[in-house]
C-alpha cells in the first residue's frame, strides 16, 4: 500500500479571493508580517501498490483531480505504515 | 470518548455513572424497576437518551397538552415527524420546525448545516417532497469577533446545505440581543407537499417484517448529542467537540429522491428517519407506535469506522441515514432503489411479537428492554413554576414616554439596528428560487410558493418577538402567534395552522419554567382564536450559559394557502397616488420596543397588549378586501413601529416616495409597537370601497412619485429625508457590522 | 422538438428544466437518468440542469464531467445538435472540454442568489435568435462558483469568434469581460451560469428566459423542415 | 522573508463527504487500485521574519487558519528564496 498525497494549486496567473480574504483577515487580527497567502488543496489516497504507479497517478491527476486550466499538481509518494 | 464499553452494570451504579450520561437517581431506579436488574452500559446509554428532554419532552408534555391542535382541515398533528394539513385537491401541506441550537454554538457551520438536513429528513420521511425551507436566528450583537463568526457560519452552514439540496430557503428572521451571545438559536422550518395517498407514518409493524437501514453508514458522530442538547452549555463545553456531526447534502439529496421513490412501492410498510439518538430512538418509536417489538443485529449496520461498540453504534447520531420497514420477501425491490442511487439499505433486523427492543452484537444480547419503557413511558415531570420577581416591577412600571427632539435621527438609527436592518447580506447566499415556485422570495413579510398544477399557492412566516415574551411571556406568546398570521394575512393568504420551537433555558429553574407556561398558555389561547392549529413543533431547552439564560423565545412557524394566485399581495408600494392607511389606533407602547434599546440599552416595563378578538377582526376585512382585489400592498407594523413600516414599504422601488401627515404625539405615531396594526395602499378608485369595509383604517398619506420620505407632524419639525438615503444605511448596515473590526 | 435532461446525481435543477420545456413551452422532453441513457440519439436537444452534480465536493461539475454518458452528449454536440448547460451544467461543459474555460469560487466568496441584467452580446446563435443584441433581459443567478475564467488567448477568441453571447450588466461574481455565457465555436453549445429556466413565467418575476427556449425551438423546426 | 505552508486535514474520524465522492469517481473511472482518498487544504503565506515566528504561526493556524472542532494542522517553514 502506498500513501499519495496530491498538492493541487492554482497557477500562478489566476486571482485567489479566499487567499486575498485570509491574508486581509489575518493582517486584521494584527499579523502584518503576513504579506500574501494562497489557498491549495491536498488529497491524499491510499493506493494499493502495482505496476505504473506514478503514470496511473498521473494520469487520475489530469482527468479529474486537477483541472489544468486553472490549477498546478505535484504528488508525493510514501510507503504506507503498516498498522 | 467520554466513557468506555468495559463499564459493568455494578460498576454504573455504584460510581453513578449513569449520572454523567444525563439519568437521575431516580430514573436509574426506574430503569432498574422496568428491567428487573440492572443495566448495562449499552441500555443506560439508551435509556439516558430516550429519557432527554429532546427525545421525551418529559418536562414540557405537560405544556405542550395545551396547545390547539385539531380542526377538521389537520390530517396529522403533533406525534410524527410532522405535522399534516389538508389544502384541498387531494393535497396536503407537511411542515414542522427543529432547533440546532447547541450543535450550533460549538461548530456553527456543521451546527446549521445538519440541522436542516434533519428536519428536511423530518418532512421527506412522512413521504412529502420538501418545498421550501425557513429558519429563524438569534445571536447576541455583532460586536464581537466570535457573534460575527456564529452568525456569518450558520448562514453559511445553512446555505451549503441547503442550496446544495435543491430546497428553496424562502426566508426566515434574524435578531439580535446580548441574552444570545453565547446562546445563537438555530431554528430551521421544512415544508413539504404530499398527496394524501402517500402519507406514510414511522409505524414498524407487521411481524416478520424485514427492518431496513439506508443511507450512509455509521461513524462515532454526535454520540450523545441528545443529551448534549439537553444539558446547560457549560464553560467547557468545547470538550464536547468531536460529538459535532458533520453533514453530507449530497447524500441528503440523494436520500429525498430515493425515498421519495419507494414511497410508491407498496413493499414499504413504515419510514423513519434517524435523528437525534439514532438508531435507538428511530428503532423504538417506530416498534412503540406500532405495539410490536424489534431485534436487531447491529453486526449489519454499516460502519464507517473500526471497532464501533454497541454503545456507539445505537447512539451514534451519523446524519443522512434513515429507517424503514419492508414487507418479508420484498426487501431486494427497495433494496434496488436506493442502489440506483447509489446507496446502500441493508436489512438489519426484523418485526418481532414480543414488545421489547432487542439488539445484538457479535453473537450476544447487548439490550434487552421493553419498547414502551422506552417511548410511551418515559418520565413526565410536572415542574414548579414561579413568577420572576422582574415581571412584577415590570408591570408596576410607569409607561416609558421617550423624548425624541431629533426624529429623523432616530429613524436613520432604528433603521440601522441589526434586528431591523436588511437581511439581504443572509438572504442572498440561500437559493431561494430553485424549483421554480418562489412567488415572494426573502425581503417580504412572508414568503410564498405557488403550487405547480394548481392556482394556489402556500404563504410562510416565521416570527417572534422575544422581548415583549422576556417583559411579558403571556402576552408575548399571543403576539408571537399573531404576527406570523399577520404576516401571512399581509401576503394574501388565509393562515392555515403553525409548528413552534420553543427555546427556553433551564426548566428545573421555577422562573424559567414559569415563561415556559406562561408563553405556552399565551400562544395557545391565540391559536385558537385565530385558528391556527399547532400540527407539530419542537423544544429546546437548557439556553443558557454560566447561569444566564436567553430570552424565552417560542419561535413561531406558519403556514397559510392562498386559493388564488391572483390574491398574493406585496408588502411594498406599488404605485405614486395610491392612499396609504393605518390599520389600527396608535397607542404609547414602549415596553420592549427598538427604540427602548436604542435609548436605554435595554427592555423594560409592559409588553405592548393584545386583543385577540381585535386582531381577528382586522385580519378577517383585510384578507377579505385583498381577496376582492382592492388592496395594492400590506405590510403589518413591527419593531420600530410606523416609521420603519413606512420606510419598509418604499425601499423596494426606486423612484416611489411617501408623503405622509400624522395627528397626535409625534414621536409615539412614529415609533410605538401597538400591536395589531397594518400599512396598506389602495388606488384612489377604491377608496370608498376599502374605507366601507375596513372600520379601522385612516388614510395618513399617498404614495408619491418623488423619492421623498416626508412625514408631518402637527407642531414639530417632520421627517424629510430621500427615500434612498434611508435605504442605504438600511441595506448597509449588517455588511458594514460584519466588517467593522471589534 | 424532443429534449432530454440529464439528471446526475445531485442536480436539483432538473425538474425546473423540464417543467420550462414540456409545460411552459409545451414541447417534448424526458429526464434522463446518467445511468440509464441508452440512446440519446433520440432527442434533439441536450438540456444539463443545474445543482450540485456529486456534492461539486472536488470542484464543480467535475465528477459529472468523467461519466459515459458524456461522451455520448459530446458526438450528439459533433453533429450540430444543441446542447444547453446552465450553472452546474456549464461548469459540466467546461470540465469536459466542450467550451473553455473554467468556473471559479465567486470573487466575494459567498454564494448569491438573485435576479441579475444580463446583456444579450450576440443574437446570431440558435439560442438567441429571437432577442436583440444588446437587449437587455432579467435572469435569475444562484450559485457559488460563477467566476469565469480563462487566459487572455482564450479570450481574444472568443471574442474573435464572437462566443461570448451574455454578459452581466453588474458583474456580481468576478467573471472575465463580465462574461455570463458562451457558446463553443459551432454555437450549438450554449452554457451560461444565469438560469433561463428559472424565467418562464412572469409570476415568478420574469419571462425573459423563454426567448432563449423558444429561439432554440424554432431555429430547430426550421433546420428540420429544411433537412426533412 | 518566509514561506510558510499550513496543511490542514480533517481529525480522523470526521465524516468526508468530499474524500468519499473522489474516491467512487476515480474507482468508477478504472482506478479500482484506490482505496481510499481524504480531501485537505494548505495555505500559503509569505511572512516577514521576526521573533517568535513560529508561535504567532501557531496562533494564527488556530484563532483563524484550522477550525480545531474537526481539523488538525501543521506546518512547514523555509527560507523564501529571493527572486
Ligand atoms: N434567516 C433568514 N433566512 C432567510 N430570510 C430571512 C432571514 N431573516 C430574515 N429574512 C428575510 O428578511 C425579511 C425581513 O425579515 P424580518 O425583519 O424578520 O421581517 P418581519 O419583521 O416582517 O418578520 C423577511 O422577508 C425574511 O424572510
Ligand atoms: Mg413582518
Amino acid at each position: 500500500m502506498r500513501n499519495v498525497t496530491v498538492y493541487i494549486t492554482l497557477k500562478s496567473g489566476v486571482l485567489d479571493p479566499q487567499g486575498k480574504a485570509i491574508q486581509e483577515s489575518l493582517n486584521s487580527l494584527g499579523y502584518d508580517e503576513v504579506q500574501s497567502a494562497r489557498v491549495g488543496k491536498t488529497i491524499s489516497l491510499q493506493i494499493e501498490d502495482g505496476p505504473n504507479l506514478e503514470k496511473r497517478i498521473t494520469e487520475m491527476c489530469e482527468k479529474l483531480l486537477a483541472n489544468p486550466v486553472i490549477e498546478d499538481y505535484r504528488f508525493d509518494v510514501e510507503e504506507a505504515v503498516q498498522s | 470518548m467520554l466513557l468506555t464499553h468495559e463499564i459493568s452494570p455494578e460498576k454504573i451504579e455504584k460510581d453513578k455513572i449513569y449520572q454523567d450520561m444525563g439519568l437521575s437517581d431516580q430514573e436509574y431506579d426506574m430503569v432498574k424497576t422496568i428491567l428487573k436488574r440492572r443495566p448495562n452500559f449499552t441500555e443506560t446509554g439508551i435509556f439516558s437518551v430516550m429519557w432527554s428532554e429532546h427525545c421525551s419532552y418529559k418536562t414540557s408534555k405537560p405544556l405542550l397538552k395545551k396547545f390547539p391542535s385539531k380542526a377538521p382541515h389537520v390530517l396529522q398533528g403533533p406525534g410524527e415527524g410532522a405535522g399534516i394539513i389538508d389544502i384541498g385537491d387531494n393535497q396536503a401541506v407537511v411542515f414542522k420546525v427543529e432547533s440546532h441550537n447547541h450543535p450550533s454554538a460549538v461548530e456553527p457551520y456543521q451546527g446549521a448545516a445538519t440541522g436542516v438536513g434533519g428536519i428536511i429528513r423530518d418532512v421527506f420521511s412522512m413521504g412529502a417532497r420538501p418545498i421550501a425551507l425557513m429558519n429563524s436566528l438569534r445571536f447576541g450583537n455583532l460586536t464581537t469577533e466570535r457573534v460575527k463568526y456564529l452568525f456569518s457560519e450558520v448562514v453559511n452552514g445553512i446555505a451549503g446545505y441547503g442550496n446544495c439540496v435543491g430546497v428553496p430557503t424562502v426566508g426566515g428572521e434574524v435578531q439580535f440581543d446580548d441574552s444570545y451571545e453565547d446562546n445563537p438559536l438555530v431554528n430551521a422550518m421544512c415544508v413539504g407537499l404530499i398527496n394524501h395517498d402517500d402519507i406514510q407514518k414511522g409505524i414498524a409493524t407487521g411481524v416478520g417484517n424485514t427492518v431496513l437501514y439506508a443511507g450512509a453508514p455509521t461513524g462515532r458522530d454526535g454520540i450523545h448529542g441528545a443529551t448534549f442538547a439537553s444539558d446547560d452549555l457549560a464553560e467547557d463545553s468545547d470538550k464536547d467537540r468531536p460529538a459535532v456531526q458533520v453533514g453530507d447534502p449530497f447524500m441528503e439529496k440523494l436520500l429525498i429522491e430515493a425515498c421519495l421513490e419507494v414511497i410508491h412501492s407498496d413493499a414499504l410498510v413504515g419510514m423513519q428517519d434517524m435523528g437525534a439518538a439514532g438508531l435507538t430512538s428511530s428503532a423504538s418509536e417506530m416498534a412503540s407506535k406500532a405495539g410490536t417489538g424489534m431485534e436487531m443485529d447491529l453486526d449489519r449496520v454499516p460502519q464507517r469506522e473500526l471497532n464501533m461498540n454497541a454503545y456507539e453504534l445505537m447512539l451514534s447520531e451519523s446524519q443522512e441515514r434513515m429507517l424503514l420497514v419492508v414487507k418479508k420477501g420484498r426487501e431486494q425491490e427497495i433494496i434496488d432503489i436506493f442502489e440506483k442511487y447509489g446507496l446502500q439499505a441493508v436489512a438489519v433486523g426484523e418485526i418481532i411479537e414480543e414488545q421489547v427492543f432487542r439488539i445484538k452484537q457479535h453473537g450476544e444480547v447487548q439490550a434487552d428492554i421493553p419498547v414502551d419503557a422506552l417511548a410511551e413511558e418515559a418520565p413526565v415531570y410536572h415542574l414548579p413554576s414561579q413568577e420572576p420577581s422582574y415581571y412584577k416591577v415590570f408591570q408596576e412600571m410607569d409607561n416609558m414616554i421617550p423624548a425624541v427632539t431629533d426624529h429623523v435621527d432616530m429613524l436613520k438609527k432604528l433603521l440601522k439596528q441589526p434586528t431591523i436592518a436588511s437581511k439581504e447580506w443572509v438572504y442572498d447566499q440561500y437559493d431561494s428560487m430553485v424549483q421554480t415556485n418562489t412567488v415572494v422570495t426573502p425581503g417580504s413579510d412572508a414568503a410564498v410558493v405557488r403550487v405547480k398544477g394548481t392556482d394556489k399557492a402556500l404563504a410562510i412566516t416565521t416570527d417572534c418577538n422575544s422581548r415583549y415574551i422576556y417583559l411579558d411571556p403571556e402576552t408575548g406568546g399571543k403576539i408571537a402567534v399573531a404576527e406570523a398570521a399577520r404576516n401571512l394575512v399581509c401576503s394574501g393568504a388565509r393562515p392555515l395552522g403553525l409548528t413552534d420551537g420553543l427555546n427556553f433555558g433551564n426548566p428545573t429553574n421555577r422562573e424559567v419554567f414559569w415563561q415556559m407556561e406562561k408563553s405556552v398558555e399565551g400562544m395557545s389561547e391565540a391559536a385558537s382564536t385565530l385558528q391556527t392549529p399547532v400540527i407539530s413543533g419542537n423544544v429546546s431547552l437548557y439556553n443558557q450559559s454560566q447561569g444566564k439564560a436567553i430570552f424565552p423565545t417560542p419561535v413561531v412557524g406558519m403556514v397559510g394557502l392562498h386559493e388564488s394566485v391572483e390574491h398574493i399581495t406585496p408588502s411594498y408600494f406599488q404605485e405614486a397616488g395610491d392612499l396609504i392607511y393605518v390599520i389600527g389606533e396608535t397607542k404609547c407602547e414602549f415596553g420592549g420596543s427598538e427604540l427602548q434599546n436604542v435609548l436605554n440599552g435595554k427592555y423594560e416595563g409592559k409588553a405592548p397588549e393584545i386583543n385577540l378578538s381585535v386582531e381577528a377582526k382586522r385580519q378577517q376585512e383585510l384578507l377579505e378586501t385583498i381577496q376582492q382585489g382592492i388592496i395594492q400592498s400590506a405590510h403589518d407594523i413591527a419593531e420600530g413601529g410606523l416609521a420603519v413600516a413606512l420606510a419598509e414599504s418604499v425601499f423596494h422601488d426606486k423612484g416611489l416616495g411617501v408623503s405622509v401627515e400624522l395627528e397626535g404625539d409625534f414621536t409615539t405615531e412614529l415609533f410605538s409597537e401597538t400591536q395589531s396594526r397594518f400599512v396598506v395602499s389602495v388606488k384612489p378608485e377604491h377608496q370608498a370601497q376599502f374605507e366601507n369595509k375596513v372600520n379601522d383604517a385612516s388614510q395618513i398619506g399617498v404614495v408619491t412619485a418623488d423619492g421623498t420620505f416626508s412625514v408631518k407632524a402637527q407642531k414639530e419639525d417632520g421627517i424629510q429625508e430621500d427615500v434612498e438615503t434611508l435605504s442605504q444605511l438600511w441595506k448597509g448596515a449588517i455588511p458594514c457590522l460584519l466588517k467593522s473590526k471589534a | 422538438m424532443k429534449f432530454a435532461v440529464i439528471v446526475f446525481p445531485g442536480s436539483n435543477c432538473d425538474r425546473d428544466m423540464y417543467y420550462a420545456a414540456k409545460e411552459v413551452l409545451g414541447e417534448e422532453a424526458d429526464l434522463v437518468w446518467y445511468e440509464s441513457a441508452g440512446n440519446l440519439g433520440n432527442y434533439d436537444g441536450i438540456l444539463l440542469p443545474g445543482g450540485f452534480s456529486y456534492g461539486d465536493y472536488l470542484r464543480s461539475g467535475a465528477v459529472a464531467a468523467t461519466s459515459e454518458i458524456m461522451q455520448q452528449i459530446k458526438e450528439h454536440a459533433s453533429k450540430g445538435k444543441p446542447v444547453l448547460g446552465v450553472c452546474n451544467g456549464f461548469q459540466v461543459l467546461t470540465e469536459a472540454g466542450l467550451l473553455p474555460g473554467a468556473l471559479m469560487r465567486n470573487e466575494k466568496l459567498s454564494f448569491m442568489c438573485h435576479f441579475e441584467d444580463l446583456i444579450v452580446t450576440n443574437n446570431e446563435t440558435m439560442f438567441t435568435s429571437l432577442f436583440q443584441t444588446g437587449e437587455t433581459i432579467k435572469l435569475p443567478i444562484a450559485h457559488g462558483e460563477g467566476n469565469y475564467f480563462c487566459d487572455e488567448t482564450t479570450l481574444k477568441d472568443l471574442q474573435a469568434n464572437n462566443q461570448i453571447v451574455f454578459t452581466y450588466e453588474n458583474n456580481p461574481n468576478g467573471s472575465v469581460a463580465d462574461i455570463a455565457g458562451i457558446v463553443n465555436k459551432k454555437g450549438n453549445v450554449l452554457g451560461m451560469m444565469p438560469h433561463p429556466e428559472r424565467a418562464v413565467e412572469m409570476l415568478l418575476g420574469s419571462d425573459d428566459g423563454l426567448k432563449l427556449f423558444q429561439s432554440l425551438v424554432q431555429n430547430w423546426r426550421e433546420s428540420y423542415v429544411v433537412n426533412a
